[in-house]
């Protein structure tokens, strides 16, 4: 069943490449059949795998269906069927999106290592297309080589997993013994792997180029897929090798965090500046999925999903803000839901009471105390000092500043969407579940490997 | 009502106060009026001792308690938000955002309220942060800089904020309670005392921060300065309050006698506090030294509340329990004060739209109300009988003498007669002397802008007359922190106040300037009557010139014949050459900004080659560490 | 003249004792006043002290002689004292214009702009003269007979009318002033 | 009752006293200048001739600095006691904390009235006189401050009391030279007069007094000239009997009259930097010593 996640939208993509016009509608069918599929499927509190033609485990490929997977998919999912709302955002990326939604799919829902290869570098490429958007050539390129590069890294680490292992099954490899220093090998390899997709430390050279290129990469690539590029990270540290090499990310990721910080407070340019922030949140991710236990997981993926809502409203109206007007001073004056919902989204994004943010922080903070260590949080908390400096910048220029004659009339599905999202996000402050029982959930089923590979080396379900 | 229900319906009720104010902002400002009305009435009407549940964070139980702190310092803040609200019914349409500033100013109560009602750190944190944030979206609604000013504000109070909250997760993981009295049970016993005295100045900072003591106090100037003019009177008279309020119950509901009785550093004062005293003291002299050479007024008084901070904090931080007293009562003359002189800047700018004190000037003549607002307020803040300000000034001179602090004494008379020096400059500057000619048609403020500073005014001279009503709750905040509970300061019952060295009796100090004053005007009236001459040229046929000693020469030109540029040039030209904190922490600024060009130098903006060269170096460091 | 009240006359015995000048010194009498002041002549004696602003003193010490400029000053301080205020002209000048009495400029007689109460004649007038002259003036104050400033308030058109004549305008109106 | 009758006596012990004591001030000063000087009654005729002239105002805020400057100083003469707790109007409230502050409100009626006259050089007098303060104020309040840390008390009539062992100024005879020291800046004599300079300013903020307001300030002066004394007389020199009192305050006043009268002026900073120079170091050395209980 839930192969149709990645089966459906290839299929349309290949079919809208036949009749160009169809491609948005089908986008849009695509996204609301995915949602359907995962609302059907609700939170299978069991490990379910599915297998490509009829090669039990560990021989053929396989997806695997957990809590964990199903929350990362129905997050991706979710910011594309809000993309697909926007037809003016799509234009004539219908095939493209398609395609980096079913990549995105299979990346998060895929049991063998080589098969996320396979769809990393599908998701690579296809982002490089999406990035590519707006004549934004040179930085889509940028990325295209850090991609690559980090593809045979990556197949470099699979390759050593499988010659150490004998084995490309994930609950294989991660049943299997390994030698330290091959442990040692694969990890890194890996850490370097993904840390381009994850925008670690020095690996995100090309999020600024890319975020800050156009309106549509941002909106999708900075939720969606570095969504399931976080995802992959717990799942390969916390999952497959029990958190060995989680020193490594630990310490990439506090430095990803300053640098990000730094980084987003001398940028002048309103999307290249959130562009920083959402690196240094990733940095956050990282270092609190580095942490390995389920609890810090599981928080690590609420403050990502919380970062992801308040980032794709940043972006959305950032984006639509950028593309509209020469001069931004005072923009919000003329397009107050948009302001309204930015504000919110900036003030999350800080961590202020009455916002999703809070929650997440506070919590994040609380838990790095417990487990007494006090570096993390001081570290975050300078961030959070230099965020609130550029937040409250941008927001003070964007609402108080003098404003020019231009005018644009108001988005008024995005303006909807954004406003329906802030509103979410106070509503997670004062009801955090909506968010942290899937988060925690997930936190759960990514920390207990046993059950992991109880789950899909068992009797097999369903296959197609 | 609950507490927990009362603050969330005004959160609630801000935003309806927004869509109100959009339709007709005066009703929105009348209408926050009448709330603000209805809030001191029922904080007036609460016992103390209630208490209330917000619901549960992350496991832990978010209470809201009424203290008499809570009692006293919200009692001070509604006063002055109030009178400012009501200020604020006309003075509106002088400003571009009304229905924001309505909305803002109605949330930052709430918020300010919530500060004083928590019981837990974590719910001060939540409150705190809502305050801050709804004043600091007031601030860029004024002129230029106010912009600047907004981001300056919100930088530095969230240093504060942030160390204050890294302490309380600190006390949290160790003492496994947020509850600030539980925190103050659990340290007594604490022995470690390096922990104990981080947690102590982690929280304190956010206070510090607030209130503008020493190292970070430099947002006063520009935030105060700029924000809008009105508004400056909350900023100055209930805001800065929050910090003190913090550094209260860092320094007296954390017992800090006790907690830190092992590190005594002079005359029985923990070496904690000796430190905070320092930081105040330090922020009187910069405060004091500052604000005598300033041009702006409203910077003027900015800088005067940095010092004023400083008595503060010294009045508390000596635990004494005149010191105390003094300290904390303190909070509501300079809250009274300060709120009633930006008031009367917002009056004079609100007619001339100017603050500087060079362009202004013989104000008297035209704008005879809030002169007196201002006379009565400046009175009160250099701490002259008969207003109150003089009351807590005494009290904490007592402490200080007291305890033979001569060092910090020095400094606080110091600040005491140099606030005599830079309360006198706007007063000469801005409302006496010659009128400039451009200025010949101002006119008073309406009744409904007045009303509130002459209010308050009025509030400040019966307790400066009668100061035991205010000095009940004072007490009883002493008696809840057991500071020396068996003695008894004020004593009503023979209209005294007694310190350690010899009381004295406001009342009659009080007659005894009412029976001079009675003699002088009898001595003035038995002697010839004056003949007026107009000092005003303006007012008399053209051509006139100004009838006052010249030389033998004659001056057709007031304005510049009003000495109010450089008042104290000769003490000026003293420490012209001062070193400024608020240069090293832009410094800082700098170096962050110049940090993340460097990042963006040679992570972010290089060639696709130099990617992959960082990767490939990562790759071998990470071995390299690894193996 | 009318007679005075018993106030009047014990405030007149006051003024006569003590008697604050504003010296006017445009001319060389000033060179004569130092030595009055100091130890040889010592006027403080008699109660006689300077003073810096017309606002303060009691009498107006013209030392020498005017032209149309400086009497511009003069009245308009003279006008700046406080009632009952006396006038000494000092020196032939302020009698007849002295030496420069045919100077196209030159104010000849003062007691045509404002009264004057006591004069000092010679050129220059010694020391032993001007205390001579400031009793004199005291005895007349004492009498109440140094009614100058009542003459001035009584004939004040005549007065205005005669400084009109001769500066045109009282107020300055020179390129500093329009 | 008798409190109300004491405080008016103290008025008029206080005008006739220092009124006298003014005008034999003058006559020494002349006498050291090898003259004659005026008889002793000069400034009685001075002051009522002033009085009984036709003045000009410069407005209402002239005037009422005027009275609020009469009548705080009136207020403030009223609670100083002379030389003994018999002689002390209100002993509950003679605090010295009380009196400096209740003071400072005579002052800040003058400086507003005169600043509202709009003459420039009023308001640089007043400038000068209010920098004075801070220069002349702060080695006296610390050594006053320490006095009071020695005998644990700051009512005045309790400190005379205490001192019957014997006077303050020779139990800690450094900080009785600073407070003199600081009493000829109170009293504003040369070489302090930096605030009426009759020669560069026109004699500062009295320049546009005329008549009676020049009276009424004057009389305002003899009574600070009395409450700046008899401080001084009561904390160092141990009070006495009236009699004594009165031979006390005489002393204390031909002394600051002699050391002014052969002095030339300061300029403003020079004068800061005197005060805050050797009177304030040697102020915080007697606290030093009143702290380590070194007095003698």
């Amino acid at each position: 069943m839930i192969s149709l996640l990645i089966a459906i939208p290839l299929l349309l993509a290949f079919v809208s490449v036949m009749w160009k016009r169809l491609a948005k509608p089908l986008f849009f069918l695509a996204a609301v059949t995915n949602m359907t599929v995962l609302l059907a499927s609700w939170f299978p509190n069991s490990v379910e795998i599915h297998v490509m033609g009829s090669w039990k485990p560990p021989f053929g490929i396989n997806l695997v269906f957990d809590n964990a997977s199903f929350y990362a998919a129905l997050v991706v999912n979710f910011f594309f069927f809000l993309v697909s709302l926007m037809p003016n955002l799509v234009e004539s990326y219908g095939v493209s999106l398609m395609l980096l939604m079913a990549a995105a799919n299979g990346f998060v829902l895929t049991g063998d290592l080589f098969n996320s290869f396979v769809f990393m570098e599908i998701m690579t490429i296809t982002a490089v297309t999406v990035a590519s958007r707006r004549e934004n050539f040179y930085n889509a390129f940028k990325y295209l080589i850090l991609g690559g590069i980090a593809g045979s890294i990556y197949l470099l680490a699979t390759i050593f997993a499988y010659t150490a292992t004998g084995s490309l099954n994930m609950a294989h490899v991660s049943m299997a013994t390994i030698s330290a220093s091959s442990l040692v090998a694969i990890t890194t390899l890996y850490a370097i792997g993904l840390g381009v997709e994850a925008k670690l430390f020095p690996l995100n050279g090309w999020v600024s180029g890319v975020y800050g290129g156009n309106d549509l990469a941002p909106v999708i690539l900075g939720t969606s897929v570095s969504f399931a590029a976080l995802y992959m990270v717990g799942r390969l540290f916390g999952t497959v090798f029990h958190g060995s090499g989680a020193g490594v990310l630990y310490t990439l990721a506090l430095i990803t965090i300053i640098i990000g910080e730094v980084a987003a407070l001398r940028q002048q340019n309103l999307l290249k500046a959130f562009a920083y922030s959402s690196v240094a949140q990733a940095g956050v991710v990282v270092a609190m999925i580095s942490k390995g236990t389920s609890r810090a997981m599981g928080l690590a993926y609420f403050h990502l999903t919380n970062d992801a809502v308040a980032k794709f409203v940043i972006f959305l109206v950032a984006g639509f803000l950028v593309y509209n007007y020469k001069n931004l001073n005072g923009v919000f004056k003329k397009h107050k839901v948009l302001g309204a919902s930015f504000s919110m989204a900036t003030f999350s994004l800080v961590g202020f009471p009455l916002f999703a943010g809070f929650q997440s922080k506070l919590r994040i903070i609380m838990e790095l105390f417990s487990m007494k260590d006090y570096l993390f949080p001081a570290v975050m908390l300078l961030a959070t000092l230099i965020e609130v400096g550029y937040v409250v910048r941008w927001n003070v220029k964007l609402w108080f500043e003098e404003e020019t004659d231009e005018k644009a009339d108001n988005p008024i599905v995005a303006g909807t969407l954004a406003l329906i999202l802030s509103l979410l996000l106070v509503a997670v402050f004062i009801k955090p579940e909506i968010f942290l029982g899937g988060a925690m959930k997930m936190g759960n089923a990514l920390a207990d490997t046993k059950d992991y590979i109880h789950g899909v080396l068992s009797v097999v379900k369903g296959g197609m | 009502m609950a507490l927990s229900t009362l603050l969330i319906s005004l959160l609630v009720t801000s935003v309806v106060i927004y869509f109100i104010s959009k339709v007709s902002w005066r009703a929105g400002a009348i209408l926050n009026f009448l709330i603000g009305v209805f809030l001191i009435s029922y904080v007036f009407a609460l016992h103390i001792g209630v208490t209330s549940n917000l619901g549960t964070l992350f496991g832990q139980k978010l209470q809201l308690t009424w203290t008499h702190a809570s009692y006293y310092f919200s009692a001070v803040s509604l006063l002055v938000i109030v009178s400012v609200m009501l200020f604020a019914i006309k003075w509106l349409d002088s400003q571009k955002y009304p229905a924001a500033f309505n909305m803002f100013i109605l949330m930052m109560t709430a918020g300010s309220l919530g500060v004083f009602m928590a019981a837990d750190l974590i719910t001060l944190y939540i409150f705190w942060e809502i305050a801050v944030l709804s004043s600091m979206l007031i601030v860029p609604m004024g002129k230029k800089e106010s912009r600047k000013a907004a981001v300056i504000y919100a930088v530095m109070s969230a240093s504060g904020t942030y160390m204050y909250l890294y302490g309380a997760f600190l006390a949290f993981q160790r003492y496994g309670t947020l509850n600030i009295s539980e925190i103050a049970r659990h340290m007594v016993s604490d022995p470690s005392t390096g922990i104990k005295a981080a947690i102590f100045l982690l929280l304190a900072s956010a206070g510090i921060a607030k209130s503008g003591i020493f190292p970070l106090h430099t947002w006063l100037r520009i935030a105060h300065g700029n924000a809008p003019d009105a508004f400056s009177a909350v900023l100055s008279g209930q805001l800065v309050k929050l910090g003190s309020y913090v550094l209260m119950i860092t320094v007296a509901a954390i017992p800090s006698l006790r907690v830190f009785g092992n590190i005594p550093f002079y005359s029985g004062i923990p070496a904690t506090n000796y430190f905070l005293i320092a930081l105040g003291a330090t922020s009187i002299i910069i405060g004091t030294l500052m604000a005598i050479k300033q041009d702006d007024m409203k910077m003027l008084i900015a800088f005067s509340s940095v010092a004023n901070g400083g008595y503060i904090l010294i009045g508390i931080g000596t635990m004494d329990p005149m010191g105390f007293e003094g300290g904390v009562l303190h909070v509501f003359n300079h809250a009274i004060a300060a709120a009633v002189i930006f008031m009367a800047f917002a009056s004079v700018v609100y007619r001339t739209h100017t603050k500087k004190i060079s362009e202004l000037g013989g104000l008297i003549h035209k704008m005879p109300i809030t002169f007196l607002a201002y006379l009565f307020a400046i009175i009160s803040l250099a701490g002259i009988p008969p207003m109150s300000g003089f009351i807590s000034k005494w009290m904490i001179y007592q402490a200080l003498v007291r305890k033979g602090m001569f060092i910090t004494a020095f400094i606080a008379f110091f600040g005491s007669i140099g606030s005599f020096l830079y309360v006198f400059r706007p007063l000469a500057g801005v409302f006496l002397g010659q009128l400039p000619k451009k200025y010949k048609d101002v006119k008073e403020v309406p009744p409904v802008m007045w009303i509130p500073m002459m209010t308050l005014v009025v509030i400040s001279l019966v307790i400066g007359i009668w100061p035991f009503p205010v000095l009940q709750p004072i007490e009883g905040m002493r008696m809840d922190y057991g500071i020396a509970p068996t003695m008894r300061i004020a004593d009503s019952s023979h209209w005294l106040i007694k310190g350690f060295s010899g009381s004295w009796n406001p009342v009659l100090v009080f007659n005894l300037f009412i029976i001079g004053f009675v003699i002088a005007y009898i001595l003035y009236t038995m002697f010839p009557r004056p003949k007026k001459v107009d000092l005003l040229a303006p007012h008399k046929e053209e051509g006139a010139p100004i009838n006052i000693y010249t030389g033998g020469e004659y001056i057709y030109t007031p304005e510049l014949y009003h000495y109010n540029t450089k008042f104290y040039a000769g003490f000026e030209r003293m420490y012209e050459k001062h070193p400024s904190w608020e240069k090293v922490l832009e410094m800082l600024a700098k170096f962050f900004h110049d940090l993340g060009e460097w990042v963006h130098g040679w992570f972010f903006r290089p060639s696709p080659s130099a990617y992959t060269f960082w990767v490939s170096l990562t790759i071998l460091i990470v071995f390299w560490v690894r193996w | 003249m009318k007679e005075r009240t018993i106030w009047e006359q014990i405030a007149d015995s006051f003024r006569s004792r003590s008697i604050w000048m504003l010296h006017y010194c445009t001319g060389c009498g000033a060179m004569e006043l130092p030595p009055t002041m100091t130890a040889r002549f010592d006027m403080e004696r008699f109660g006689i002290a300077p003073m810096a602003t017309p606002r303060q003193a009691d009498i107006l010490l013209i030392t020498g002689y005017l032209n149309t400029k400086t009497l511009r000053r003069v009245i308009y301080t003279y006008e700046q004292m406080a009632d009952p205020k006396y006038v000494i002209g000092f020196g032939s000048c302020t009698i007849n214009g002295g030496i420069y009495f045919d100077s196209y400029s030159t104010i000849n007689r003062l007691d045509y702009y404002i009264p004057v109460d006591v004069y000092i004649a010679g050129c220059m007038p010694r020391p032993e003269a001007i205390l001579e002259a400031f009793n004199y003036l005291m005895e007349k104050i004492r009498k109440g007979e140094a009614d100058g400033w009542k003459r001035y308030r009584e004939n004040y058109d005549w007065y205005k009318q005669n400084q009109i004549r001769s500066l045109g305008e009282v107020y300055v109106h020179d390129e500093f002033h329009e | 009752m008798v409190a109300a009758y004491k405080a008016l006596f103290n008025l008029v012990v206080a005008f006739f006293l220092v009124l006298s004591l003014e005008g034999i001030g003058r006559k020494i000063t002349a006498r050291i200048q090898r003259r004659i000087g005026p008889p002793w009654y000069q400034n009685f005729i001075d002051l009522f001739k002033a009085l009984s002239k036709h003045p000009f105002s410069n407005g209402w805020i002239f005037d009422f600095g005027v009275l609020m400057a009469l009548g705080g100083t009136m207020a403030t003469a009223m609670v100083i006691p002379m030389g003994s707790a018999f002689w002390t109007p209100f002993p509950n409230s003679d605090n010295f904390f009380v009196i400096m502050y209740l003071f400072a409100v005579g002052a800040l009626g003058m400086a507003m009235g005169m600043v509202g006259s709009g003459n420039p050089w009023s308001s640089i007098g007043v400038s000068r006189a209010l920098t004075q303060m801070l220069g002349y104020e702060l080695p006296y309040l610390i050594v006053i401050s320490s006095t009071i840390f020695h005998y644990k008390t700051a009512s005045i009539h309790k400190l005379i009391e205490m001192q019957r062992g014997g006077w303050n100024l020779l139990v800690m005879p450094l900080g009785g030279i600073i407070a003199f020291v600081s009493l000829m800046g109170m009293l504003g004599k040369k070489p302090f007069d930096i605030a009426t300079a009759p020669a560069e300013i026109a004699s500062g903020p009295m320049t546009e007094l005329s008549g009676k307001y020049m009276g009424l300030l004057h009389i305002m002066h003899v009574f600070a000239i009395f409450v700046e004394i008899s401080l001084f007389v009561d904390i160092f020199l141990g009070g006495g009997n009236f009699g004594w009192y009165l031979v006390k305050f005489i002393v204390v006043w031909v002394l600051a009259v002699m050391i002014s009268s052969v002095l030339p002026r300061f300029r403003i900073e020079q004068m800061i930097k005197f005060y805050w120079g050797v009177p304030l170091g040697l102020a915080f050395l007697n606290a030093l010593f009143v702290l380590l209980g070194w007095t003698l």
